[in-house]
């Protein structure tokens, strides 16, 4: 079966399931967990093989693409010359894409395999396994498509998703909260999307990968306009990724269930940000590069504070979560590309093995969260605690596991650039500063769950192991977070590569309409001049020699490493070992020997403390300058201008304007008009009194009058 | 298609209802069933017959079709024109299907249930009849017929204020059916074969006239078609509801009973619109685009009623009960107002995607709203009130109405699979490639739209279905086998027009790129 | 010679008539009505009318007068009423007559008729009756019908009031 | 020669104007009828005279005929109204039938 195919089985696997768990679910045996189970199983199966095909043929220019027209808004009407919407839909098939299904995939089966055991017994069984798989297919479909529209639709899907599984346990008043507050969050970044995808779509008239990248390549979106593009777009994963200014959301995400949380809030949907960054890559101008890096880096560092001082050891992996997505962005936005991929798949499986971690301790300790009321639990939980162990050297950078491989290249990629541009050697303190703190928080959340004395003995005493169920997940997960999986010939470096951007010959057939804007007019005319055919826009990127074939205008290079950039890898190697043993150190003393005990540090720098604690009050923050003015606008709208203006204003007054005249009117009438009438009735009726006196009775009389009028008309006959 | 059924399947489609009135009227009041399965009967006819239309509507040719035409008043040339294109085809389809759709949801009307159905008949002919109608008088009639079985819809089987609700519906409409009428008038007088038939009023060059005085001051013909504009724009601006002239739609909505509201938002709102776009655009096509381009009165209104909508929505949720706040209906009025904003924006935008995406959006608009009504409908007629802050926790005990409402509330705010999306999508990539001034800005701030929307839908769905069960509703039931008949087909419908919107977008696509080809876009 | 009688004759009617209206006497005046109708009799003679004429004495005097006559006897036997009358104010009655008679005198003499000297004809019986049955048969039918209403009606008015 | 058509015709306007005087000037209703005789023997006495002086052959005396004819059958009905009369009213006054007085 070619590779398509089976790429589109993977996709509609998981959606079969879903509309046969919505509709028929509870009325399954077992709720129909096993149905959903064995869509991803099979899913995984299938994007395991084709990573296998992806292996064999071992090259990093591998490209499939496959389209289906999904609407066409001038297909009949081809005699008008109207350019109109044609939207193909599409699937993308290349190393980049095929990794990610494999990495989502198997977080994706864990998780199922996982949930069964952790919910059993809730009283939505078969709808959460129903949104699991809406989930994943909703992934998926982000992952396979081929251009931005349908990726907006699965964007925006995945959302619905995690809306649904945040709020799963919607009895919860914070739940309910915390889900609005996702989606809505989400949402606001989304539209940053949506207008990227409108500025994409107004210039080329497609929104198709290939089209943006031919059109990039003939220099279209360099100038000014490609970078607020490059930085709406930007928006949309800063929304997703929980990046600084919208990263309110994900702490709260946690009120979900922890499969969910490992999922989503872990290892898929908020990497989808940077999967649409690494996919779009070549797209982004340089100073738009150079923002990502700046907010990656921010974020990094400032997550990694925030989880500092956390009790709840679901938001202590939120933070680092989101901490560990700014040093993807960081990567990404230095140039460091397959660095920022790399950390992307290895950040999947350790963190959703400390997330399951905390999943098993806190079904362990019926829903205990609270770091401080644990301790101890090694001995209890020894298979739990051997796993986490072994995520949170990964997570920390310890040599020999997966985090280390990837943050080791992030660090060295941001200190070359940091070589290479001086003015921005803040970045690489960004870097080594996320890092290690990374690994303080880390050690802390290990010491403080399962070494020490138990704070708790209730709980202590009837925590127990998990059951195997719960436990297979973990193993397998700590198995993918060991280093020498990604090391053997190093095959990701070479499978993935950064996408170079090379001029070819054919000039690029651009949307008929967009020479004639005007607007963009001028946009050209300035990117012509700073365009040297010779070299590509981006700076420190080497050319691919003048034997240009006419090949995808995007291929994928090795990078052979600059002087500097060797040097830069080897002080970063030793710098972030260094760090990390220094803060594993550091957690040590503070949390097992108390030699320095946290409290009294608290206490000394209570200002910075508490503003830790609060998170820096962003959310109070936000709540005060958006979300209270909104209301008092609307309300202010709504009352003022709509029923007291307009309503009562305009239409009540008309009214009452009207009522009074008809009152007016009234008055008139009966003054001047009905006197003159009542005159005219008088003056018939007296006249008419006059008159009847005349009718005597008398025959004669009625003769004598009949006559005398005879005689006149006879007279008046004659006498004309 | 040339048999005799083929040539006056327009007429049929209008005129059976009719035909149901009478045998409505002349069942005896005691066989409530009787009554009803007869008016349902001939509410959903004019829906199958529409299918049959829809089944040999040609897609490729932009001239009417199924024409119908008879001189019906000839010493006034005013004739009895019949036709539909892509533009109107959806509307009637609609139409059919909502009303049918109606007549089951108003199965537990008892007081007065044989005026109420023969008044419903009434109002459908109506309604199919403007959008059949081809020649301004009939089309002006047919408005008229449709306003007064409202009014009496509203003022007898309504809420507490009906009364002044269904005056202040009609007087306004009236005021604006009004302004139509001048405007009738003006055409018919300045073509020289004076004339009412559509299709010859939008042939370039047969509005006709000289110098023309009003009020004293003297006006040249241009500037006096500007003033037609501008009363048809009034006339059709009030039905939209754009934004100075809207208040009537959330007091009509709150008073009415749920079938009214279903049919007043899912079908009276896009008279507004399909008038615009049959009358003021293809025969007074430089004016609106004056009032396009050099004037951005169209989108700035469009954008206005997006956002003010929007906001005014969710200031029912905010705002307590004495304030005018915290009623659900009132709250879903004010969205299908920001919804016929995108629609608004959309015909501004003058390309093709533009159209595509406000026509669509005027369908989706239509289901997705008469689904909303039909759900508040369930909920009142277990609960008897509409406070938003009345509720809580329900999606515990009505798993089923939950799993509708998410699809209805996640459709009206747009999230892709949806039917919904697509309309905005359109609606968005088309405004903001246009090239005419300002409309890129407007585009943006049109997003803001989205936001909104969601912000205050998911508030409203947190509010009533998530969180702690509301003791009150201890023995809520779900949907009822009924209920779910008229909602089922409208989520099937949103569903797959959000997966495979092609069938419909192919249906509009030949009338709206000639309609644009025509205004030389 | 023929003159004086026709003379004679125009004196007579005119004389009874004026007896007849003035007379306070009811009785001599339905006498002198009696006179009136024989001198119209006699000029319709002299117009060559005889037949009219016989028809004229025939059903005036032989039939209304009598009628009259009965009508006067029997208001008088029966109800006591005065046989002579109180006479209203002749100027207003004069005032109606004598205006009408003057503009009829001014009409005659003022149009000239278009007089044809006619031929004398001694009988004109059969031509009246040819004329009636074929010119005039509808008239006559009628004025049949007309006589039965009156027949009928006025036995109705009389009858006596006991069987009412 | 007196004997032309202006003779006739003046003695019939005198006789009319009698018949009008009597209508007026009389309180007896029987009188009044003799009046009423007056006024319709001056009419057929006009149309027999101009059947004899204008070429209208005879039929002027048809319509004496005719006037006869009505004159009986009115004279009949008349005095049959004013026996009645004299029955409910027992007066002959025309002053008292007044019931058309308003």
């Amino acid at each position: 079966m070619d590779m398509i195919k089976l790429s589109l089985l993977i996709v509609t696997l998981p959606l079969i399931a879903f509309t046969i768990q919505i509709l028929v679910g509870k009325r399954l045996p077992r709720d129909g967990d096993f149905i959903s189970l064995a869509s991803i199983f099979v899913s995984w199966i299938l994007s395991l093989k084709l990573l296998w095909n992806a292996f064999s043929l071992y090259d990093p220019q591998l490209k499939i693409t496959k389209e289906w027209l999904w609407f066409d808004l001038a297909r009949f009407s081809s005699d008008l010359d109207i350019f109109a919407l044609k939207l193909p839909v599409g699937i993308l098939l290349d190393n980049v894409s095929i990794l990610m299904l494999v990495v989502v995939t198997t977080v994706s089966f864990l998780v199922h395999f996982y949930s069964i055991g952790y919910m059993k017994g809730d009283a939505h069984y078969s709808r959460f396994f129903a949104y699991l798989s809406l989930f994943s297919f909703s992934m998926l479909g982000l992952v396979l498509t081929d251009n931005l529209f349908v990726l907006y639709i699965f964007w925006e899907l995945v959302g619905v998703c995690s809306y649904l599984l945040i709020g799963f346990w919607f009895e919860k008043r914070s739940a309910a909260n915390a889900c609005k507050k996702a989606f809505l969050t989400t949402r606001v970044g989304d539209i940053g999307l949506f207008i990227g995808i409108m500025m994409v779509f107004t210039t080329l008239g497609s929104v198709s990968y290939s089209s943006i990248f031919e059109a990039k390549a003939s220099g279209l979106f360099s100038g000014v306009f490609g970078t607020i593009a490059g930085l709406c777009i930007f928006m949309g994963a800063v929304g997703k990724s929980a990046q600084f200014p919208l990263h309110i959301w994900l702490p709260d995400a946690m009120e979900g269930p922890t499969p969910v949380s490992a999922l989503i809030h872990a290892a898929t949907m908020v990497a989808a940000g940077v999967y649409l960054v690494v996919r779009l890559f070549v797209f982004f101008t340089p100073d738009a590069l150079l923002t990502i890096a700046y907010v990656g880096g921010f974020t990094a560092l400032f997550a990694a504070t925030m989880a500092l001082t956390h009790q709840d050891i679901k938001k202590v992996l939120a933070y680092s979560t989101v901490s560990q997505l700014g040093l993807m962005m960081l990567a990404l936005g230095v140039g460091a590309y397959t660095a920022g991929f790399f950390h992307l798949v290895t950040h999947a499986s350790f963190k959703a093995c400390l997330f399951l971690v905390s999943g098993s301790v806190i079904h362990a300790l019926h829903g205990e969260q609270n770091l401080f009321k644990m301790g101890g639990l090694r001995k209890k939980m020894p298979l739990t605690f051997g796993t986490c162990l072994i995520a949170t050297l990964a997570i920390a950078g310890v040599p020999l596991f997966s985090g280390f491989v990837s943050k080791d290249q992030i660090l060295a990629g941001t200190l070359s650039f940091a070589y290479n541009h001086p003015p921005h050697s803040l970045l690489a303190f960004f870097g080594f500063g996320a890092s290690a703190l990374t690994a303080f928080y880390m050690f802390r959340l290990l010491f403080l769950t399962f070494f020490g004395k138990p704070r708790d003995e209730k709980l202590y005493s009837h925590a127990h192991e998990s059951s195997f169920v719960i436990t297979l997940p973990l193993i397998i997960l700590a198995i993918l977070s060991l280093g020498f999986i990604y090391e053997k010939q190093n095959w990701f470096e070479h499978l993935i590569q950064k996408p170079q951007l090379i001029a070819i010959k054919s000039s690029v057939v651009v949307a008929p309409n967009s020479e004639t804007l005007p607007i963009f007019k001028k946009i050209k005319e300035k990117t012509k001049e700073n365009v040297d055919p010779s070299a590509t826009p981006q700076d420190d990127r080497e050319v691919l020699g003048d034997d240009v074939k006419d090949q995808p205008q995007v291929a994928y290079v090795e990078p052979h490493k600059t002087e500097n950039e060797k040097k830069a890898h080897t002080q970063a190697m030793v710098a972030s070992v260094f760090f990390a043993f220094f803060s594993i150190f550091l957690a040590w003393l503070f949390y097992i020997q108390r030699v320095i005990d946290p409290e009294k540090v608290s206490e000394k720098y209570k200002s910075v403390y508490n503003t830790l604690v609060n998170l820096y009050w962003i959310d109070e923050a936000y709540q005060f300058l958006f979300i209270g003015p909104l209301i008092k606008i609307n309300n202010f709208l709504y009352k003022k201008i709509d029923s007291e203006i307009i309503d009562q204003g305009f239409i009540d007054r008309s009214a009452l304007i009207t009522v009074k005249t008809a009152h007016a009117q009234g008055d008139f009438d009966n003054t001047v008009i009905d006197r003159g009438v009542d005159g005219t009735a008088h003056t018939v009726f007296s006249g008419g009194l006059k008159l009847v006196r005349i009718q005597t009775g008398q025959v004669q009389d009625y003769l004598k009058i009949g006559l005398g009028l005879v005689i006149i008309l006879l007279i008046a006959f004659i006498l004309m | 298609m040339h048999s005799w059924f083929g040539q006056h399947t327009l007429s049929l489609i209008t005129f059976i209802p009719i035909i149901g009135i009478l045998l409505v009227l002349s069942i005896p009041k005691t066989k409530e069933t009787v009554l009803k399965y007869t008016a349902l009967a001939f509410a959903t006819t004019p829906f199958v017959l529409s299918l049959y239309v829809y089944q040999y509507f040609d897609l490729t040719s932009s001239k009417m079709q199924f024409v119908e035409q008879l001189n019906w008043i000839p010493s006034f040339n005013i004739e009895y024109f019949l036709g539909i294109d892509g533009l109107s085809l959806p509307m009637i389809l609609l139409t059919g299907l909502l009303s049918a759709l109606c007549i089951i949801a108003s199965w537990n009307i008892k007081k007065g249930l044989k005026g109420y159905l023969a008044l419903f008949l009434l109002l459908e002919t109506g309604m199919l009849g403007v959008f059949c109608a081809l020649d301004f008088f009939l089309f002006f009639i047919f408005w008229e017929v449709m306003l007064l079985p409202m009014y009496f819809l509203i003022g007898i089987w309504g809420g507490p204020k009906k009364e002044y609700a269904a005056i202040k519906f009609f007087l306004y409409t009236l005021v604006g059916s009004v302004l139509m009428l001048v405007a009738l008038i003006a055409f018919y007088l300045n073509t020289d074969p004076h004339t009412f038939n559509l299709i010859k009023l939008s042939e370039p060059g047969i509005l006709v006239g000289n110098q023309i005085s009003l009020f004293g001051i003297s006006l040249s013909f241009h500037s006096f078609k500007i003033l037609l504009w501008i009363f048809l724009f009034i006339g059709f601006a009030i039905k939209v509801p754009l934004f100075p002239f809207h208040t009537w739609l959330p007091l009509a909505h709150v008073e009415a009973p749920t079938a009214i509201s279903v049919i007043l938002a899912g079908v009276l709102l896009k008279m507004g619109t399909y008038g615009l776009l049959r009358i003021s655009y293809p025969i007074l096509p430089g004016e609106t685009l004056y009032f396009i381009k050099d004037i951005p009165l169209l989108p700035l209104l469009g954008v206005v009623n997006i956002i003010y909508g929007a906001c005014c929505a969710m200031a029912q949720i905010t705002l307590p009960e004495e304030k005018g706040g915290n009623d659900l209906k009132k709250l879903i009025a004010y969205s299908s107002i920001s919804h016929m904003g995108y629609v608004i924006l959309g015909m501004s935008a003058m390309t093709s995607e533009a159209m595509h995406g406000a026509v669509f959006q005027m369908f989706n608009h239509g289901t997705i709203t008469a689904m909303l009504f039909l759900l508040v409908g369930v909920i009142y007629d277990q609960a008897h009130h509409r406070k938003i802050d009345g509720f809580g926790g329900l999606a515990t005990k009505v798993p089923v109405l939950t799993g509708i409402v998410s699809v209805a509330f996640f459709a009206a705010l747009g999230l892709p699979g949806l039917s919904g999306f697509i309309s905005e999508a359109l609606v968005f990539l088309g405004s903001f490639k246009s090239t005419l001034p300002g409309l890129r800005t407007f585009t943006v701030l049109a997003t803001l739209g989205i936001i909104l929307n969601a912000a205050f839908l998911l508030w409203a769905l947190q509010k009533i279905f998530l969180g702690t069960l509301n003791t009150q509703y201890e023995n809520f039931q779900d949907m009822t086998k009924r209920e779910l008949i008229t909602l089922v087909p409208l989520t099937v419908v949103v569903i797959f027009l959000g997966v495979y919107p092609t069938p419909m977008l192919d249906l509009m696509q030949r009338t709206l790129n000639n309609l644009l080809h025509l205004m030389g876009v | 010679m023929t003159d004086i009688i026709l003379l004679i004759f125009g004196l007579i009617t005119v004389v009874s008539a004026a007896l007849a209206v003035f007379h306070p006497h009811i009785v001599y005046a339905a006498f002198s009505l009696m006179l009136t109708f024989f001198g119209v009799a006699g000029l319709y003679v002299f117009l060559q009318a005889d037949f009219v004429a016989g028809v004229q004495v025939l059903i005036y005097v032989g039939g209304i007068l009598i009628l009259f006559l009965f009508a006067i006897m029997l208001s008088h036997k029966l109800f006591g009423s005065p046989l002579r009358d109180l006479q209203k104010k002749l100027i207003p009655a004069l005032g109606l007559s004598l205006p009408i008679f003057f503009i009829i005198a001014y009409v005659i003499f003022s149009t000239n008729w278009n007089l044809v000297s006619q031929t004398g004809q001694n009988e004109t019986v059969s031509s009246l009756g040819h004329l009636i049955l074929d010119q005039y048969i509808l008239p006559f039918e009628l004025a049949s019908i007309l006589l039965l209403g009156a027949l009928i009606g006025a036995v109705y008015l009389v009858r006596s009031s006991d069987d009412k | 020669m007196i004997n032309n058509l202006y003779f006739f015709l003046t003695i019939s306007a005198l006789l009319f104007s009698l018949g009008i005087t009597a209508i007026f000037y009389r309180k007896n209703i029987i009188a009044i009828l003799i009046g009423v005789e007056l006024v319709l023997n001056a009419a057929s006495l006009n149309f027999v005279a101009f059947s004899r002086f204008t070429q209208s052959h005879l039929h002027g005396q048809v319509f004496a005929l005719f006037i006869i004819i009505i004159a009986a059958a009115e004279a009949a009905v008349a005095l049959a109204i004013v026996l009645r009369l004299f029955q409910t009213k027992e007066t002959i006054d025309v002053e008292e039938a007044n019931a058309l007085r308003n």
